[in-house]
């Protein structure tokens, strides 16, 4: 038996046990559970420990050393230390008196997220969209291009009044928030039933490796 | 009550075919084109005409390591003997010194950006604030003919990207807004809020846990810190939190991200002693499971058939999972609030949970729950914000239907 | 509870067996669905069948090993096609992992019809830069692609003899996984007015409408459904057939379709339950 | 310090963020990308964090023998086995095709992900059984679109082109719309959070005491 052979029954394996799990909760299916997360967890800390932590910090102050001892100078890779130090007070987390210093590692988290985000979301969801939704509402020679438009700007306008919270939905205004709701449920329609395909292409997937590389019936 | 709706449903579905057999008598387009066929062209065996007036400038907007060379097309580029292939830019630290190649631009083309590293141990690193020299030749089958030599250009780096200014207007602006309602709220002024379903269930959802005696799950999303939405949901979970606090109700919540499992736990920490009640606060219920999309979600429903939560929070960044773990949750019969900014997953939530946040929704949430006048002050900012966007919607439309160009041209964001 | 009821409140597990058996049984008793072959996908069939043979056709194969299976089936349906009614094609990848895959599917190809490399199919292999590669080759192929694939000059291939740049290929078909489509289109039949259709992966197709609509595309073929559509297409003409095994997209479109049949039905037993429980309520 | 300083943190590096994407200066840039590659470090150091309290969990189930406490013991073993196998070999070694940190999980971790994933398949068609029913007039029009897009798939003659007809109408204009209205919603709430954050209004999050 060769090991991709092993390997094959081992993932049928596991892969029957997810599936018992349609029928009900049982000891095959918490057998491939447990093992899936102690896996995942380990393989992701390992990834991100060559991946992030080795040339992000460890490299840069390993070449701030080189350049200090070589050339007796102290260069910029240093600032990679305050990184480290934010890094390091995490760590302290795991002691009760000392670990609200963590917070200053999450505030620096959360201030880069927002700041970034901020002007992130400002241009790709505002500027961008507005700029998109700018269509000519008469289009010469074309019927349907001209209705077209005509039905996507009517129909993100009632969908930002569906948005509006401090004003009641009553009215010429109501009515149009609802006209906004049927055009996010067409939507949503519309994108349950563009998924359904490409999940059952998954599933094809799954049951070709079962009867076709497993079993090899066909 | 029910008749009505009913009869509603009704009337939708035959307006829905109405349309339909409208639309289909719009006609269906036909795309059909005329072939062009032409002869090949004559490429002589000469060398076309030069390349003119080249003149290179610092790349506007940029960190200061790049120059701009532009120039007037070779008379036989497109036209004349129609045999220009390509122009090739050169450059040279001093007008009669020794050109070096520096890119390539396709005929028809008559400007190159002449790009290089910012870091000296860079092999192409580009200098700032050095004199260059350049010229363009144009190229025709392996022969060529140059530009006389530009005048002198130097990079440097820029204090403002003026490209950018769209995006500043609308920080402005939208910042105002929200300020200026803050202020308004703040000075005691009544800001009404419309109900929202997804918002009063979510005392309803806690009271249920409560009675029942069962905790309650909290699932923050797929998100690291560094997504919003995750964000949004720190604030609603300092919310819920500070309720469960207060009913006693244990709250679990397994994280996919270990830097969302310590702001979480600070979320919870924080709403256990603003609710009087520290003593209650278990930091081992705010664990990390794992990173992996799929390895978390097998381990969360897990803990949905064995604990059997009463009621499942879906708040923050979702992405295939939701509808795995929403279908798990309603099959150990909880009740379920979801909320997220991906549309591609909103119509699971909306099929699977009892109540949904749609995108903005979200958002808004955290103001909802808090009720401090603060809060509703931003949503009143958020509203202006939309209503401004449909203002600009609007005349947009009109100015793109009578082709004022310029009005366009306000939205564009140059990079 | 009467019959309505639990119809309504169904242990979902009877759905999920329904659906794993009806995947099963389909894969099994393998059967042809009368595809209903979209318009766009029917105009690059037309149009291939009305080239005449010695007519040069251009494929730009712009996807790598992951879009495999969506797009790897309207590229041997075509290549077969056009090598079976005797039309030259010529091939360029801009792709960057793309290279070696397109060289086997033309090697593969051709030598199924006997075909000869640089006298009936030239395949000129991969440059970066799409943008600048396209632009390039409106003006002459031999500017990004001075050497093929295989590192013969084009000058010294037969059929490269009279063809020099977009203008003597009848159409170009761009199977494409990625941005590169937009250069096509903007500068192939944007600037260069080639004819252009295109064949992209599922997620894709939706964003692409646009362009035939006005009209900058003739054909569009739309992931695993438009492969198979073309592959039935191909089938009916005789290019290729079933028991070779040559119709990849298409087999598991009747799964597709019968699952699709067993959940729409389900949403109708879903809605007859709660309508009659409702009537018997109010009756 | 407690409180104060982390608010003034988070004000800080987000006004740095907010205007350095304004400002093309080399200077700004640099900075920019320090503060990246530190928040990643930060990452690096809080997954051993992570790791502690994903042990920690499993390792008081087994001491206490709650039930289950067996699985706990599964995934702890896969968890130290995948950390050892992976740290133990030469540098990034062992993320290379072929070695035993790859193949458990080409033929572990792949095929439960992907049998996983696959469950969707069942799960979108009993999620489509029980929320589609025409209860409202919105339930109804959700349900009526999505099944005009799935009759794609459905050969139903004469009637099919009228139905690709619709399938590409419903994607190009009202799919189109919605998905506008939803994503400037989505900007402008997105945006007021952040303000909130960097204004220092929502610091819940931030700890109390």
């Amino acid at each position: 038996m060769s090991s991709e052979l092993i390997g094959v029954w081992i993932g049928a394996f596991l892969t029957l046990g997810i599936f018992s799990f349609l029928y009900k909760d049982n000891p095959f299916y918490k057998f491939s559970e447990a093992l899936f997360v102690g896996v995942s967890a380990g393989y992701w800390f390992v990834v991100t420990f060559w991946q992030y932590f080795l040339p992000k910090l460890i490299d840069n102050l390993v070449l701030a050393y080189t350049v200090l001892t070589s050339q007796g100078r102290v260069d910029y890779h240093w600032v990679y230390l305050l990184g480290g130090g934010l890094g390091v007070l995490m760590l302290l987390r795991l002691f009760p008196t000392v670990g609200w210093l963590s917070r200053w590692s999450l505030a620096f988290i959360v201030g880069t997220t927002a700041g970034l985000q901020f002007t992130r979301y400002l241009e790709s969801n505002g500027i961008k969209q507005v700029q998109g939704t700018i269509l000519p509402l008469i289009v010469g020679g074309s019927l349907n291009t001209t209705v077209g438009n005509i039905v996507i700007v009517v129909g993100t306008f009632c969908g930002l009044i569906y948005f509006f919270f401090s004003k009641e939905h009553k009215g010429a205004f109501g009515g149009a928030a609802r006209v906004g709701v049927w055009f996010l449920m067409i939507t949503f329609g519309a994108l349950f039933g563009y998924t359904v395909m490409s999940r059952m292409s998954l599933l094809i997937g799954r049951m070709d490796y079962l009867f076709q590389i497993w079993l090899g019936l066909y | 009550m029910q008749k009505k709706s009913h009869r509603c449903s009704r009337v939708v579905l035959a307006v829905f075919l109405l349309l339909l057999l409208l639309l289909l008598s719009v006609g269906v387009p036909n795309a059909q084109q005329e072939e062009t066929t032409a002869v090949p062209e004559d490429t002589s065996a000469q060398a076309p005409a030069p390349p003119t007036n080249v003149k290179a400038y610092d790349t506007p907007n940029d960190n200061g390591h790049s120059i701009t060379v532009t120039w007037t097309l070779s008379a036989d580029d497109g036209a004349g003997r129609k045999n220009v292939v390509s122009y090739e830019v050169l450059r040279s630290a001093s007008p009669d010194g020794e050109f070096e190649l520096r890119g390539m631009a396709p005929a028809g083309e008559n400007i190159f950006e002449d790009k290089g590293a910012k870091e000296k141990s860079d092999a192409n690193y580009f200098p700032p604030h050095k004199d260059f020299y350049y010229k363009v030749r144009a190229r025709s089958d392996g022969r060529y003919s140059e530009s006389t030599v530009s005048a002198p250009a130097f990079a440097y780096g820029q204090w403002y990207h003026k490209g950018k200014t769209p995006v500043v207007v609308a920080v402005l602006l939208f910042s105002t807004f929200c300020l200026v309602f803050i202020t308004v709220a703040r000075k005691g002024k009544k800001l009404y809020i419309r109900p929202l379903a997804g918002i009063e269930a979510v005392d309803e959802a806690i009271g249920r846990a409560t009675e029942m005696g069962k905790p309650i799950l909290y699932i923050l999303g797929l998100g690291s810190a560094d997504m919003i939405a995750t964000i949004a949901s720190f604030i609603i979970l300092g919310r819920v939190a500070k309720k469960t606090a207060e009913y006693q109700t244990p709250i679990l919540i397994p994280c996919n991200d270990p830097i969302v499992m310590a702001v979480a736990q600070e979320t919870v920490r924080a709403a256990y002693l603003e609710a009087g009640r520290p003593d209650h606060y278990k930091e081992e219920n705010i664990f990390y499971l794992t990173s992996m999309q799929f390895a978390y979600v097998a381990g969360v429903n897990g803990i949905m058939l064995r604990e059997k939560p009463a009621t499942n929070f879906y708040l923050g960044k979702f992405y295939a999972e939701s509808l795995l773990l929403a279908e798990t949750g309603s099959l150990a019969g909880s009740i379920q609030i979801s909320g997220t900014d991906e549309i591609a997953q909103i119509p699971f939530f909306v099929a699977a949970t009892d109540y949904t946040l749609i995108g903005e929704e979200l958002y808004a949430a955290s103001a909802y729950l808090g009720r401090e006048p603060v809060l509703l002050g931003t949503l009143k900012g958020q509203d202006w914000g939309k209503a401004a966007v449909m203002i600009a919607l609007l005349l947009g439309a009109l100015a793109a239907t009578f082709h004022f160009q310029f009005f366009l041209n306000l939205f564009t964001v140059k990079l | 509870m009467s019959f309505y009821e639990r119809m309504m409140n169904l242990d979902r597990r009877w759905i999920y067996l329904v659906i794993g058996l009806v995947v099963v049984v389909t894969a099994i008793w393998s059967f042809t669905v009368p595809l209903y072959v979209t318009p766009e996908v029917r105009s690059i069939y037309d149009y291939v069948e009305s080239l005449m043979p010695g007519d040069v056709l251009m494929i730009g194969v712009d996807y790598d090993p992951s879009a495999l299976a969506e797009l790897h089936p309207m590229t041997y349906a075509i290549t077969r096609q056009c090598f079976a009614r005797n039309i030259k094609l010529l091939l360029c990848c801009l792709h960057q992992n793309g290279p070696g895959m397109v060289e086997q599917v033309i090697a593969e190809v051709a030598k199924e019809y006997g075909k000869v490399n640089g006298v009936d199919y030239v395949y000129m292999g991969y440059k970066p830069y799409p943008g600048i590669t396209i632009l390039a080759m409106g003006q002459n192929f031999r500017i990004p692609f001075p050497e093929d694939y295989y590192g013969t000059p084009l000058d010294s291939l037969p059929m490269m003899r009279n063809i020099t740049n977009f203008d003597n290929v009848r159409a170009i078909i761009n199977i494409s996984a990625g941005s590169g489509t937009e250069y096509w289109i903007n500068y192939a039949n944007g600037r260069y007015n080639a004819k252009l259709a295109i064949g992209v992966t599922g997620v894709m197709t939706s964003d692409y409408y646009p362009f035939l609509q006005s009209k900058q595309i003739f054909g569009l073929i739309g992931g695993m459904k438009g492969a198979s559509e073309y592959e039935y297409l191909a089938a009916k003409g005789g290019y290729i057939s079933k028991e070779k095994d040559q119709l990849v997209a298409s087999k598991s479109m009747p799964i597709q379709t019968t699952t699709h049949v067993v959940i729409i039905l389900f949403i109708v037993v879903g809605n007859v339950g709660y309508f009659m429980s409702k009537r018997k309520k109010q009756g | 310090m407690r409180k104060t300083l982390p608010i003034a943190i988070v004000a800080g590096v987000g006004f740095f963020m907010l205007i350095q994407y304004f400002i093309p200066l080399e200077e700004f840039e640099t900075l920019y990308e320090w503060a990246l590659d530190w928040t990643m470090v930060i990452g690096c150091f809080a997954m051993a964090l992570g790791l502690y309290s994903l042990t920690n969990v499993m390792v008081n189930k087994v001491r206490r023998k709650s039930p289950g406490w067996g699985y706990s013991l599964v995934a702890l073993g896969g968890l130290v086995f995948m950390v050892f196998v992976g740290l133990v070999p030469h540098y990034q070694e062992s993320l290379k095709y072929g070695t035993l940190f790859m193949d458990i999980f080409t033929y572990i971790y792949i095929p439960i992900q992907a049998a996983m994933f696959s469950l969707l398949a069942f799960y979108i068609a009993s999620a489509a059984y029980r929320a589609f029913r025409a209860r409202t007039i919105l339930a109804t029009i959700l349900l009526v679109s999505a099944i005009i897009i799935m009759l794609r798939l459905v050969p139903l003659g004469p009637l099919s082109p009228i139905n690709q007809w619709l399938v590409n109408f419903v994607l190009t204009v009202p799919n189109m719309a919605a998905k506008r209205a939803f994503w400037l919603g989505v900007g402008l709430g997105a945006s007021a959070t952040a303000l909130k954050i960097m204004l220092g209004i929502e610091r819940g999050y931030m700890g109390r005491d």
